[in-house]
């Protein structure tokens, strides 16, 4: 979660140094969600999630470096510039996409988890959304699929309460837009705090455990809150200060430090871990500034299998 | 004349449509309370009430779907669709149903709808968010297609698009947004199928669309004064209806074609054009028709390379220059 | 109900003496539901209906002639032969549409209720649709809206336990449909047998009230039986006889017509009843044979407004 | 040589390859237990059973984005859609996702699937059952589109696609499929990109896809016995890869191309291959370029009037006729 956090701000940081250009759309205050269900997969586990997926592509090892370096249209990217903030992917990590358009890769992680069903290998696939994505065609569609086949597939919706800047309850029918919708697929509904990475951790497990044991999907609610706005261009000022406030006090990192501390783990401790993780960031950007722009001929290539663009003979 | 941003003339047009007009109402996701993703529509909800601006859900085939409904019942509603490349979440809404329907139904029933979207590349925001996608519209029969390349030009075309008894993609270039242009005060209504001869010149014709458009001026500029080049430059505005004849009468005196084209190669609308005069103006013809297009891959997200594949000035003046010498 | 029963057996036969090209899919079995419903709206309310819409499209007063002749491609058609079977609209009797893309019309109703809301009508939109069209997101995406805005539109599902040729439990994560997902959108779950056509009609009745006094939206799900195939192509091979031959015992006709007998309506008012009808039917067929193909230059026209086709001057 | 309807080809081309490797999958909306609705893919069930041959919902999206989900993971899918018109219910999943995926990613994953397809008209389903899309596909980068014109292309084609690495977009004519011809025996197995040329003439070049092909050599016959005009015809095929060698050789010995369209006029590929031509043979050629299509309309559903707009040999006679003389 800290490097979740500490990577953001400095995703942040850098936008406002325009160094970031295009959008970037940040996790900040959602991390217990990312973080919780990480720990939980194996290692050849597949996540797929959204233009909002720095978090749930760093909990699964990719180097920050290569987040950056993406963020920033470097050579050192983890696509080299191609994809950009919205796409990270990392097949060797099992990041098998973050997807910009709202639902699309619900039933591709369905189509993921038909894969390893059929192939019989026990792993398992999460699929990270949004509340205002319970909205759109393509969740029912991979939701029905994913039950009707049985597929071990997680489909985790982060409810922010917020779509982009309309609040959600005042565009869907039910107040709970996963947990309200899960019967309509033969599923039981179940609604966490997404706030708290236990808590997290724990459904993840149980979901898991459902779904290498053969049992099917899973949907999950976890509640959260985003702390800045929906991406880089909005100051979220269409937020309720009480409401903002009453969530911050939530902070999944400050309320799970003073449980560790209430464990016994020592400030110290505590305190070098987070040093850590900064030294880690700054590391990590000061690599990525260096490094230098992509090839512009990458461009070109890499449309087909065989690395090339031809269309035409 | 006043001076307005691409972005304020959308909500000009839109206004000055709905004002006049009790039938005309707008949808879509955060247009209404947020004023636009790319505050194009700012001030509507406060001046028109929540009854005829209104913020969806993340649907698009309800937004579009309620759309005709709409439209077909009496009414005049203007839908936005936030990045061109989400109408693949909603094509059959428009490709199968808003085009067909008059036609199916032995002319029953109109479709006087417009749908508005930020179109086109230059943003650094990848693959799914720049598409231009212009073309997908003009290869369906039923449906009217405008990109407009000013301020005066989105306000004019928006309000005749929202007067049109047809279904209208208009098409806003996202990169354009905060250009300023002169607008004329008061009323102000273009026309739809009018393409605009933007300068005139002798050796050869560069169409453009869009984003295209100050480019192509940029080059015709550079090719007059750094290679003694004269070139005529259209503004398309509106593919459907084609204003072919604006075009075949530039082509005729110029004797050579070139299209500037946002989009990815294959089967745009330059190669639509460039079909026309080979067969209407091949006599006419000096030269080969070239097309500059945006090659035929995804666009990428990084600056340095996303303008690397999308047409720019240096590479339009290339094009005509191997062309006329 | 007679007349559509009258009318689709002789679709059949114009099929089967190939004067009807194409497709077309009937609705023999399922009466039930259009008479209901139709019987239960003002002329003023709107219809949305499928490619199996000859029934629907008959109960609102269209012409018989209109509907067989433009099976045939006739002059004489309600299109003139520009739509064909599965696009039957007579904008003058509410007739807003048959649509052949499974679920796209259920968006499109809820704009015609949006348009009556706004213009303050009192007119209520109904949308049926199968029990296949409850899996594809357009369904979703409708319902959702059309509670959000509490719009006065009637979703109707005809149950017939088929898509095409694959039952439609097998394909589908709860048992009934329609009526198991009208939680998700905050409706309460209606099922009703759609084979009896007073059942029907009271629950349409109720449904409109609701709608008319701006209590927004309801979800039914009427259970019925398609006694032929999917369409013209299919003999419906892949049901179980036991099955089909329960369902042709609840044929809504004949019930009906004992119900009536036991309610005191003589056998002989019965009987004229069917041979008008019947009668009516025979006209309508002869009076379309009789009518010319439509005047080939409309293939051309009628794209635009205007009457034309013009895309360039 | 055995000979094998187009419907039977199809399961053919997929049997094979199913034998072949295990990693091939086969799904759609009443495709296995019914053996499909043009009854394309009978016996598939019975030979590769429920796991590798499944029935879908009626749900495009879901089962499109299974398929991509698929093959990035190791399996080589093929999916149907029943009807090419639906593909604008799903096209998100295909234009947006399937076909940029492997380059936004800097070509981290592939996608090894096959998304085969019913296209076309005259069979008298109305203008929602009946559309020629393949130019939809055309215009995105990142499909490969394939459209066979007999059965054994049938049968060849569908086996290199599913063996290729990349994404294929299958389109059968449905007017086709009672179509019978001789299939090679054994297995077979074509390459996509090539062009077939169907006959040699040397006064006109006619490029014809798919139900037009047999309409453009029954043309060549008629233009060639009645009005002495030698036409070549070539089998485009392929639309991407285009194999633009062979038909850039064919239009530079015959100096005049007709292309043959089943597609409503506008931004068909008809009009990519002129615009090819006309800058790459302009000098070479001896008259204008020509396109017959369908008027640019949606298609009516009376047979009568299918068959006025959609282009018959007669329009083709009369066309290359007006072209040559
Ligand atoms: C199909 C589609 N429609 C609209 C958008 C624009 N859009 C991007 S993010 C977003 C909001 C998504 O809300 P939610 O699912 O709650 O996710 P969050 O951003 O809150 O994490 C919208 C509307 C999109 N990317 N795709
Ligand atoms: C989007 C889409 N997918 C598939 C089809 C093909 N199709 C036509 S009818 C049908 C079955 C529909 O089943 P259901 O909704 O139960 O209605 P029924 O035909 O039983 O009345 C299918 C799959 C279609 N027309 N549109
Ligand atoms: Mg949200
Ligand atoms: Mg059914």
């Amino acid at each position: 979660m800290l490097e979740c956090r500490g990577l953001e701000k400095r995703a942040y940081d850098l936008f406002m140094q325009n160094l970031v250009k295009g959008t970037s759309h940040l996790g900040l205050g959602q991390e217990a969600v990312a973080a919780g269900f990480g720990t939980a997969m194996r290692p050849d586990d597949y996540t797929f999630c959204t233009y909002r997926g720095h978090n749930h592509t760093l909990v699964r090892g990719v180097p920050m470096t290569a987040i950056l370096g993406e963020l920033m249209g470097r050579a050192c990217g983890l696509l080299r510039g191609k994809g950009g903030s919205m796409h990270l992917t990392s097949i060797q990590h099992g990041v098998m996409g973050s997807y910009a358009i709202v639902g699309a890769h619900l039933p591709i992680a369905a189509g993921a988890a038909l894969s390893a069903q059929y192939r019989k290998t026990q792993q398992v696939t999460t699929a990270f959304f949004g509340d205002g994505t319970t909205n759109i065609g393509a969740f029912h569609e991979a939701l029905n699929l994913a039950v009707v086949w049985k597929l071990p597939v997680v489909f985790v919706c982060e409810n922010n309460l917020y779509m982009e800047y309309t609040p959600i309850e005042q565009v869907t029918a039910v107040k709970n837009p996963a947990a309200d919708r899960a019967a309509a697929y033969g599923l039981k509904p179940i609604l966490i705090d997404g706030n708290d990475v236990d808590v997290v951790y724990e459904t993840a497990l149980a979901a898991y455990e459902k779904a290498r044991s053969g049992d099917g999907p899973s949907l999950i609610e976890a509640q959260t809150y985003r702390h800045g706005g929906h991406s880089r261009a909005d100051p979220g000022k269409y937020r309720p200060s009480e409401e903002v406030e009453a969530w911050l006090a939530r902070d999944p990192i400050t309320n799970y430090r003073a449980r560790l501390e209430k464990l016994g783990i020592d400030g110290e401790t505590l305190g070098r871990i987070e040093a850590d993780v900064q030294a880690a960031v700054d590391l990590a950007t000061e690599t990525a500034k260096e490094s230098p722009k992509p090839p512009l001929e990458i461009a070109g290539i890499d449309v087909w299998a065989d690395g090339g663009a031809e269309w035409r003979n | 004349m006043a001076e307005l941003s691409y972005r304020e003339a959308v909500a000009a047009g839109i206004a000055q449509e709905m004002r006049r007009d009790p039938d005309v109402l707008f949808l879509g996701e955060d247009v209404a309370a947020a004023g636009g993703v790319f505050k194009a529509t700012e001030g509507l909800l406060d001046e028109f009430g929540p009854k005829r601006v209104k913020d969806t859900p993340i649907s698009e085939q309800a937004i579009i779907g309620a759309t005709m409904g709409a439209a077909m019942t009496g009414l005049r509603p203007i839908a936005e669709i936030m990045f061109s490349d989400f109408f693949a979440v909603c094509w059959d809404l428009v490709a199968n149903q808003i085009a067909k329907t008059r036609y199916m139904t032995d002319g029953q029933c109109s479709f006087p709808l417009v749908i508005r979207s930020a179109n086109g590349g230059g943003s650094r925001f990848g693959a799914q968010h720049s598409q231009s996608i212009e073309n997908w519209a003009m290869a369906i029969p039923g449906l009217k297609v405008v990109a407009p390349s000013t301020p005066a030009d989105v306000k004019g075309l928006l309000a005749a698009s929202i007067r049109d008894p047809d279904p209208v993609m208009f098409f806003e270039q996202k990169s354009l947004y905060s250009v300023k242009g002169e607008v004329p005060d008061g009323e102000h209504v273009d026309t739809l199928g009018t393409a605009r001869v933007v300068c005139t010149g002798t050796d050869v014709t560069i169409a453009a669309l869009a984003a295209m458009v100050p480019r192509a001026l940029k080059a015709a500029k550079i090719l007059k004064s750094e290679h003694g080049i004269s070139a005529s430059v259209i503004d398309i505005r509106s593919l459907v209806p084609l204003d072919t004849q604006t075009l075949l009468k530039s082509v005729s005196e110029t004797g050579r074609l070139v299209t500037v084209e946002e989009n990815p190669r294959l089967c745009g609308w330059g190669a639509e054009v460039a079909s026309i005069v080979a067969e209407e103006l091949f006599w006419d013809l000096d030269g080969p028709i070239v097309r500059v297009t945006t090659p035929h891959v995804p666009l990428p997200s990084a600056a340095s390379l996303e303008d690397e594949v999308l047409p720019n000035v240096e590479r339009i003046v290339r094009s005509v220059q191997r062309l006329v010498d």
